[in-house]
């Protein structure tokens, strides 16, 4: 077994325990926390990907930002355990639960099974060949290039949802 | 494609007919609500005008020409929707030219009819009217399907709110009802529109929905429909009219309707939309699927039968003066029905000749009826009895108007049956004789009608004050009476204007009917 | 060839994948489902939106797979703009939780039935 | 590139000794010595003499400080989380303690291995995402701050880790954004590759003076120190996030507030004071690689007096004055900073 | 290949103009709003402006821009104006509201123009990315709106439900672009169509899931049936003119989307392999739809269900998938914004204001109290039941006249079945306008010029283009052709 075959091995283990236990836990802050460790694990399998830029991305804004977010929010709130009371629609959840295992199941099962992709994994174009060296200068290059609808358009976004969270929590009116 | 250049007095008459109530319609939204004279003002001259139109049109139509010449005389065509080949295609004949007539006529005397009667909401009612004969009116002379489609629901809605906001107090029950049988006809019949100009594409890949298109192709045998494809095109266009005429078991909404309407709606309901149902059967349902009215006409035969006699049962045991009329209508225009499914020349022109008869007729009934209620708000026979000495005129005019409709030998009732009965004798004895019988019913209830609400003791004190018709009701009624006694006299005008209809729907109908 | 740890991997090439992807996809695919699951049955919608944030994980991890099986950027680049979305998307999301849990002081979705469901 | 099998284990090994060194300097070495430093300068500020009693120069005061935390009770009250009760404190030292992982702390010890002698770069990983590692692990600090905060059950702490929280993000814009400066300059995300290019250039703090300003001040935000420990603010808070520790939880919080500086004060090193480097020094060779390291450690050191200096020198700040500051003087700043060596670099033409 | 570095040609920016000026609208809003408040009353007017203004640069050349990023084309265009004329109608109806309930921030259009920029952006896109970044821009601007009476409990509810489940969404349209993408190489649409079409990619059951999850997230922008749960709450505690925006234009967005989606990755012969899906989409949004809002009691939740029903008929066109299909489509949906837009529109005006529920009972009687706005109301009722002479019978026709061309006649049925149904719950609303008594005094906001503006537009277009469709067919043929393949 391959060094990389360990690493893979314990993150992905991280990662998927410790979704199940942000679903299972009845703690809204304890979700959080779980979440962050599976942020943890997808970050360990990000690098294995070789993709340390979106690892790093990906702890700085979700463990880091938005998490923190949901945290500050929580107490905020002062949220405490989920209510405890009579599921009011219990069939409902339990309906769901095993839709969701059905489809899981089903779409894991053909994950496993597809096989070669109709397209073939042939050499790509060159301009979106991950480099030896270093990907973060192709990532820039490809940002400001390619996407760079993509990118411009994204900022109207952010200012869009950052005006809206701020109007929406303001506290008083005019 | 033939066009037509517009010239709005010569070939676009039809335009003009057709439209002219709308506008009316148009100009009374910028007209205050109080002003009621003006209003009847603007009514008086919008439908004036259109049945002025009308007998222009009569007076070009030139009766003599056969078959679909019979409609380039007056005929407007320009394209609509081009891509799809919807056109804009007006054209009479001589059987819609009469039913046009009816429609003038009856929409200008119930506006008459209307300034004489304390009416709320007076402006809406007129526009509600106007809007109604632009509909009526589009029907009937709108030859392109997609087009007449649109004026066929055009005509729904005005009648929606004539029963929803001035009827009675089911009008709610009774005009979703209205709307809901209506609709569930209609929209069949639109796919089925639909269905047929794809097929009638594929036969002759031309993109048409204009009847005068479809018709030859259909009878040529172009279309080679499935007998099967052919049965459901058949009855999703036969449904839609029938709901209209109404064929029994398909009636329920027309007692309440009628019932509910108001004078003027419940005139126009009987008078014209219910011939449209006829006017239907005849101008599509018959030329486009010869094969399939072949093979149900006895089952439709047997529907009319028991509607003649189930509506004329049921009306001698109604206490209700409306539903009583009502129920007549069914009878009656059963009797027209079973006249179109004997497809000879004689049962169709009768039948033709019975719609507009009818149309007069139960059209003067409802407004007599409407009159007394404008006074008694009562439509109950028991409230009333022995009012002729109060009402004299209205006596004398709802007697002319009953025995022309009980079909009284020198008033129009009388032609129309005849020649249905005489025309479905040749194709069945035993369907003769069933019809005649709900006609002898018919003067029995009707004739006691008139007994227990005119004759006899004035019982009811109520009644005291009652007061007769006064001008305006007068001015609207005896145009039709006028109509009820010439037509009765001397048919022939009528019958030498829809000849040549009626030659050709017949025709058509035979083509493929021959083993 | 010897595999390297990535880290000091990255700098020297990318070294081959000894762990297959379909690996990779099965535990994105699981993932996904596990934040579907969470999203479905969780009560509070602070909670529903955690799962949701891991089911966007989930497909990012997916995204990164496939773009290392082509060797094309074009997947970590899309992955960037699921970050940032994700980010904006929670800014908002958040903002409205807490009006609506000074609207209505609870943020439990079965709770939330002024609207009938 | 042929590599044999054993390359591995020995760029395993490599990397174990530098991390066993680091931590060594900063655990073992910097970090007590840190808790005697604080009191000395305050007594030093306070023109007083602080503690001289416990050693010379009072140098064994850290030691006894320590001991008497681990010997006193460890009270965990009745209400609180505990597993996150005891996870909070470990969790506010783990990331300070891996920030070192990608710093360099001297330039190249040459080896000889195999036959060859290569020279092995003082950092324990060189990766190509070193500032974003930095950002993620120091974003990651609060964590311990919050669940300390909310697991403590008591209300003091949870204000103390909502305070947190905020401050911690709205700081985090405003010194990334400061940060990138740097590496628009360097052209690089490497730490190794910034250090190297102040070394052939100048120290960024003079061309990019604006953005150290602002650097510098979030670190002060992100390591809650005063004038920005409004988490703790025992005027208001009580003890803010930490009221309801005792004994060496506490020690621990308090370990991980000065591990945080002593990064802190290694970032601002390397990022705008060049490292390890001196102007015109070119440190090669065993001796060259060792002095690169003393360097290392002073100009950190001079920057952990100068977060001690501030500690005991300006009062609090209001909480509303700190958020003012932090989105409505601190952001724009270093928006306007990144964009004017955005342009100056664009003019410049690299 | 990689594009150019940095590099934007005047056609890129032409092909983006709409977007821009939205976006700078947008912006200047929130500027004024901070710091010219007492010229409040002016930011619906620089709303508008902008529309115009944005309109007047909306004729840019047809072709791809922005290294391939995104398509323009006539469909593209098409699509521009309707975003455009929503956002004209909800500004002008909503005006007066919002400023009696002190509601009238400039945000609230700031965010209106946005969600039209993402909307028109999202139709562009030919990379799946742009869509999504389009679709989530649009989407995130409406969840705001949702909320936006914020101290009312429940639009905040509506918010959050209409947040969370679009998330969801979000999330699983993604899940379908990585699947596409891993299969076959490409986010970009041209180049998922190219790479389909010489493999064995119809054939592989990941794709196709992929294809699902995206059709999916879309169903679930339109609410299509069983996509639809999130309709009903949103449009009862959403700000009602926002909901004329909601409700119309982003649901013809994405069913663009959702056509060029299929477009490049079905297989030729238009979409037959999905056809089962869309159509039992379409029977079952049609028969629920309509079923559920015969017993609604609330106008907005009516109406909800009956959009449901409504985008049940836009399904069938999609089910179809022929060219004249979809032509129908688009003259269905342009017609549907002018109808269902001034519905809600005219309800706003009718009712209580946004604080109140919006019992159908409220509208008793307001034909008399209030005949222009009635007007206006039961006018979209008889278009949105497909009556002539309104423009709903217009796209009604070629939508079944397609299904009907094309061997679906069952579609069709269950169309003009779902129609008969409908006619129920409209004509009710007439009833409760024209025929009922009121039974309490509803206090209405005041009509404004503006108001009346939207009104007599969207009666215009009601009518006219329900008489005379020719320029509307047209135009929406040429936005058809325009399609690939």
């Amino acid at each position: 077994m391959s060094a990389q075959m360990i690493v893979f091995a314990l993150a992905s283990a991280l990662a998927l325990v410790f979704a199940l236990l942000m679903v299972v836990v009845k703690t809204p802050v304890k979700s959080v926390l779980s979440l962050v460790v599976t942020f943890f694990g997808l970050a360990v399998l990000s690098i294995l990907l070789a993709a340390p830029f979106i690892a790093a991305l990906q702890v700085i804004v979700y463990a880091g930002a938005i998490l923190v977010l949901f945290l500050f929010v929580i107490m905020l709130l002062n949220l405490q355990k989920e209510a405890t009371e009579k599921d009011a629609r219990p069939i409902h959840r339990v309906l769901s639960l095993v839709a969701v295992l059905a489809s899981g199941g089903l779409l894991a099962g053909v994950t496993l099974r597809a096989g070669a992709p109709p397209v073939p994994l042939t050499a790509p174009a060159a301009a979106y060949a991950i480099p030896a060296a270093d990907e973060i200068p192709l990532l820039g290059r490809l940002l400001f290039s390619d996407y760079l609808l993509a990118f411009e358009a994204l900022s109207v976004l952010l200012l869009l949802a950052a005006v809206g969270a701020l109007i929406l929590s303001k506290r008083r009116f005019e | 494609m033939p066009t037509t250049p517009f010239s709005p007095l010569g070939a676009d008459l039809l335009s003009t007919l057709v439209f002219l109530p709308a506008v009316g319609a148009l100009v009374l939204l910028f007209v205050p609500d109080g002003a009621r004279k003006t209003i009847q003002g603007i009514g008086l001259l919008f439908s004036g005008a259109t049945f002025a139109v009308s007998v222009l049109a009569l007076l070009r139509f030139n009766p003599d020409l056969v078959g679909s010449e019979a409609f380039r005389s007056l005929m407007v065509d320009r394209p609509w929707i081009p891509r799809f080949g919807i056109r804009y295609l007006l054209a009479v004949d001589g059987l819609s030219l009469s039913l046009v007539l009816l429609t003038t006529l009856l929409t200008l005397s119930v506006l008459l009819v209307a300034c004489g009667q304390k009416i709320d909401r007076f402006k809406g009612y007129v526009a509600a009217f106007l809007v109604l004969e632009t509909g009526m009116l589009g029907s009937l002379v709108a030859l392109d399907m997609i087009l007449f489609y649109v004026f066929w629901e055009v005509m729904l809605i005005p009648m929606y709110f004539i029963i929803g906001i001035w009827g009675g107090k089911r009008r709610i029950y009774a005009t979703m009802k209205f709307v809901l049988f209506t609709l569930a006809g209609s929209l069949l019949m639109f796919v089925a529109i639909l269905f047929a100009a794809n097929v009638n594409a594929q036969a002759t890949g031309i993109q048409t929905f204009s009847l005068l298109d479809w018709v030859p192709a259909a009878l040529g045998g172009a279309w080679g429909l499935t007998p099967r494809s052919e049965a459901l095109l058949f009855w999703a266009f036969a449904l839609a009219f029938l709901v209209k005429v109404p064929l029994w078991p398909l009636h329920t909404w027309l007692p309440d309707a009628h019932v509910e309407a108001p004078t003027g709606g419940s005139v126009i309901l009987a008078g014209v939309l219910l011939k449209l149902g006829t006017y239907g059967l005849l101008r599509f349902a018959l030329p486009l699927f010869p094969n399939a009215t072949a093979r149900y006409t006895p089952f439709i035969a047997v529907l009319a039968l028991i509607g003649i006699v189930y509506g004329a049962w049921v009306a001698a045991a109604q206490k209700d003066m409306k539903k009583l009329v009502a129920y007549s209508s069914v009878s009656h225009l059963a009797l027209v029905v079973l006249g179109i499914f004997a497809v000879n020349a004689t049962a169709v022109s009768g039948a033709v000749v019975q719609m507009v008869g009818h149309g007069l007729t139960t059209g003067l009934l409802f407004m007599l009826v409407g009159v007394l209620y404008d006074r008694r708000h009562t439509r109950e026979m028991a409230d009333y009895g022995g009012v002729a000495s109060q009402v004299p005129v209205t006596t004398t005019l709802f007697l002319i108007a009953t025995l022309g409709s009980i079909g009284l030998p020198g008033l129009n009732g009388f032609v129309g049956e005849f020649l249905i009965l005489g025309g479905v004798f040749k194709v069945s004895v035993l369907w003769c004789a069933v019809a005649a019988t709900g006609m002898v019913l018919s003067a029995i209830y009707l004739l006691t009608l008139v007994q227990k609400v005119f004759w006899g003791p004035s019982t009811v004190a109520a009644n005291r004050g009652l007061t007769d018709m006064n001008g305006w009701e007068l001015a609207g009624a005896l145009p039709l009476i006028a109509f009820v006694v010439i037509l009765g006299v001397y048919p022939a005008p009528l019958l030498n204007l829809v000849k040549n209809s009626v030659e050709s729907i017949v025709q058509v109908a035979r083509v493929r009917m021959l083993p | 060839m010897t595999p390297a740890l990535p880290g000091a991997a990255a700098g020297a090439g990318v070294a081959a994948m000894t762990v297959p992807p379909a690996a990779f996809l099965l535990v994105g695919t699981l993932l996904f489902f596990i934040g579907v699951a969470g999203a479905l049955l969780k009560r509070n919608a602070l909670s529903m939106f955690l799962s949701i944030e891991l089911m966007m994980n989930a497909v990012n991890l997916l995204f990164l797979t496939y773009a290392r099986m082509r060797g094309d950027a074009a997947g970590q680049m899309v992955v960037f703009f699921v970050i940032a979305v994700a980010a904006a998307e929670a800014a908002v999301g958040l903002a409205i939780f807490v009006a609506l849990f000074r609207a209505r002081m609870t943020i439990d979705v079965d709770k939330a039935n002024l609207l009938k469901w | 590139m042929t590599l044999t099998l054993s390359e591995p284990l020995f760029n395993a090994l490599l990397a174990v000794v530098k991390i066993l060194f680091v931590w060594a300097m900063t655990l073992a070495a910097l970090l007590p010595n840190l808790i005697w430093a604080e009191r000395r300068v305050s007594g030093l500020i306070q023109d007083r003499p602080g503690p001289n009693r416990v050693g010379p120069l009072g140098l064994f005061q850290a030691v006894a400080d320590v001991l008497k935390l681990m010997m006193k009770e460890d009270v965990v009250p009745l209400y609180v989380d505990k597993v996150l009760f005891t996870l909070a404190p470990l969790i506010t030292l783990t990331p300070a303690l891996v920030t070192f992982a990608v710093i360099p702390f001297g330039s190249s010890i040459p080896i000889t291995w195999n036959g060859a002698v290569r020279d092995v770069p003082l950092v324990i990983a060189d990766v190509n995402v070193g500032i974003l590692y930095i950002f993620a692990l120091t974003s990651l600090a609060v964590y311990g701050i919050v669940l300390a905060g909310w697991s403590s059950n008591d209300k003091y702490s949870l204000l103390g880790g909502v305070r947190a929280s905020a401050q911690i993000i709205s700081y985090e814009l405003a010194m990334g954004f400061s940060a990138a400066g740097v590496f628009i300059a360097a052209g690089s995300l490497r730490l190794p590759a910034v250090v190297e290019w102040q070394h052939a250039h100048l120290w960024n703090v003079v061309p990019q003076f604006l953005g150290f300003v602002v650097f510098a001040v979030a670190i002060f935000a992100e390591t809650n120190r005063i004038p920005f420990d409004l988490s703790e603010a025992e005027a208001e808070l009580v003890a803010g996030y930490h009221t309801e520790y005792s004994s060496f939880r506490f020690a621990m919080f308090f370990m991980g507030e000065y591990a945080n500086l002593i990064a802190a004060s290694a970032v601002v090193t390397t990022l705008y004071f060049g490292g390890w480097s001196l102007p015109g020094v070119a440190f090669t060779g065993l001796w060259g690689g060792l002095a690169s390291i003393a360097v290392f450690a002073v100009k950190t050191a001079a920057f952990i007096f100068l977060f001690l200096w501030v500690r005991w020198t300006l009062p609090r700040f209001r909480y509303d004055q700190l958020m003012e500051l932090g989105w409505k003087v601190f952001l724009p700043l270093s928006f306007f900073h990144l964009i004017a060596v955005a342009a100056f670099v664009a003019a410049s033409g690299r | 290949m990689s594009g150019p570095f940095l590099h934007v040609t005047s056609a890129d920016l032409a092909a983006v103009a709409p977007e821009i000026v939205l976006a700078l609208a947008g912006m200047l809003l929130i500027l004024l709003d901070a710091f010219a408040r007492p010229a409040r009353r002016a930011f619906p007017y620089v709303a508008l402006a902008a529309c115009a203004v944005a309109n007047l640069f909306g004729n840019y050349p047809s072709g791809s821009a922005f290294s391939g990023a995104i398509q323009a084309s006539e469909l593209t265009r098409f699509v521009d104006l309707l975003a455009l004329a929503a956002v004209v109608l909800s500004v002008l109806g909503g005006g007066a509201l919002l400023e009696r309930d002190r509601k009238d921030q400039g945000e609230f259009y700031a965010l209106l123009l946005w969600s039209a920029a993402g909307l028109t952006l999202m139709v562009k896109g030919t990379d799946l990315l742009v869509v999504f970044l389009g679709l989530e821009t649009m989407s995130i601007a409406l969840y705001v709106l949702a909320a936006w009476y914020r101290d009312v409990p429940e639009a905040t509810e509506a918010g959050m439900k209409y947040f969370l489940m679009g998330a969801f969404a979000s999330a699983f349209f993604l899940y379908g672009v990585a699947t596409v993408y891993g299969r076959l190489g490409s986010t970009r649409l041209d180049a998922l169509q190219a790479a389909a079409a010489g493999s064995s990619a119809y054939g592989d059951p990941l794709v196709t899931i992929g294809v699902l999850a995206i059709l999916a997230a879309l169903a679930f922008k339109i609410a299509l049936v069983p996509f639809h749960a999130w309709a009903p709450d949103v449009y009862q505690g959403m700000t009602t003119p926002a909901v004329a925006f909601l409700s119309t234009a982003p649901k013809a967005g994405a069913v663009v989307v959702a056509v060029k989606v299929l477009m490049a990755l079905a297989p030729a012969g238009l979409g037959v392999p999905w056809r089962p899906f869309l159509a039992a989409l379409a029977i079952l949004s049609i028969l629920f739809g309509n079923v559920v809002a015969l017993a609604q009691r609330d106008v907005k939740r009516m109406l909800a269900y009956s959009g449901i029903a409504q985008m049940g008929y836009v399904a069938i066109g999609l089910a179809t998938f022929t060219r004249p299909a979809l032509e129908g489509v688009l003259v269905f949906l342009a017609g549907y914004l002018a109808t269902n837009a001034a519905a809600f529109l005219a309800v706003a005006a009718l009712s209580g204001g946004e604080r109140e529920p919006h019992p159908l009972a409220d509208l008793a009687g307001m034909g008399r109290r209030r005949p222009f706005a009635a007007t206006v109301l039961t006018l979209s009722m008889l278009s949105l039941t497909g009556l002539p002479p309104t423009v709903g019978f217009i796209g009604k026709l070629l939508v079944f006249r397609a299904a009907v061309d094309a061997q679906l006649v069952s579609l069709a049925l269950v169309g003009i079945f779902g129609s008969l149904i409908s006619a129920g719950y409209y004509l009710r609303v007439v009833y409760f306008l024209w025929m009922k008594e009121p039974t309490r005094e509803v206090e209405a906001p005041a009509e404004d010029v503006l108001s009346g503006a939207a009104y007599i537009l969207a009666m215009t277009a009601m009518l006219v283009l329900g008489v005379l469709p020719r320029p509307l067919l047209d135009w929406a043929r040429t936005a058809a052709l325009s399609l690939p393949r």
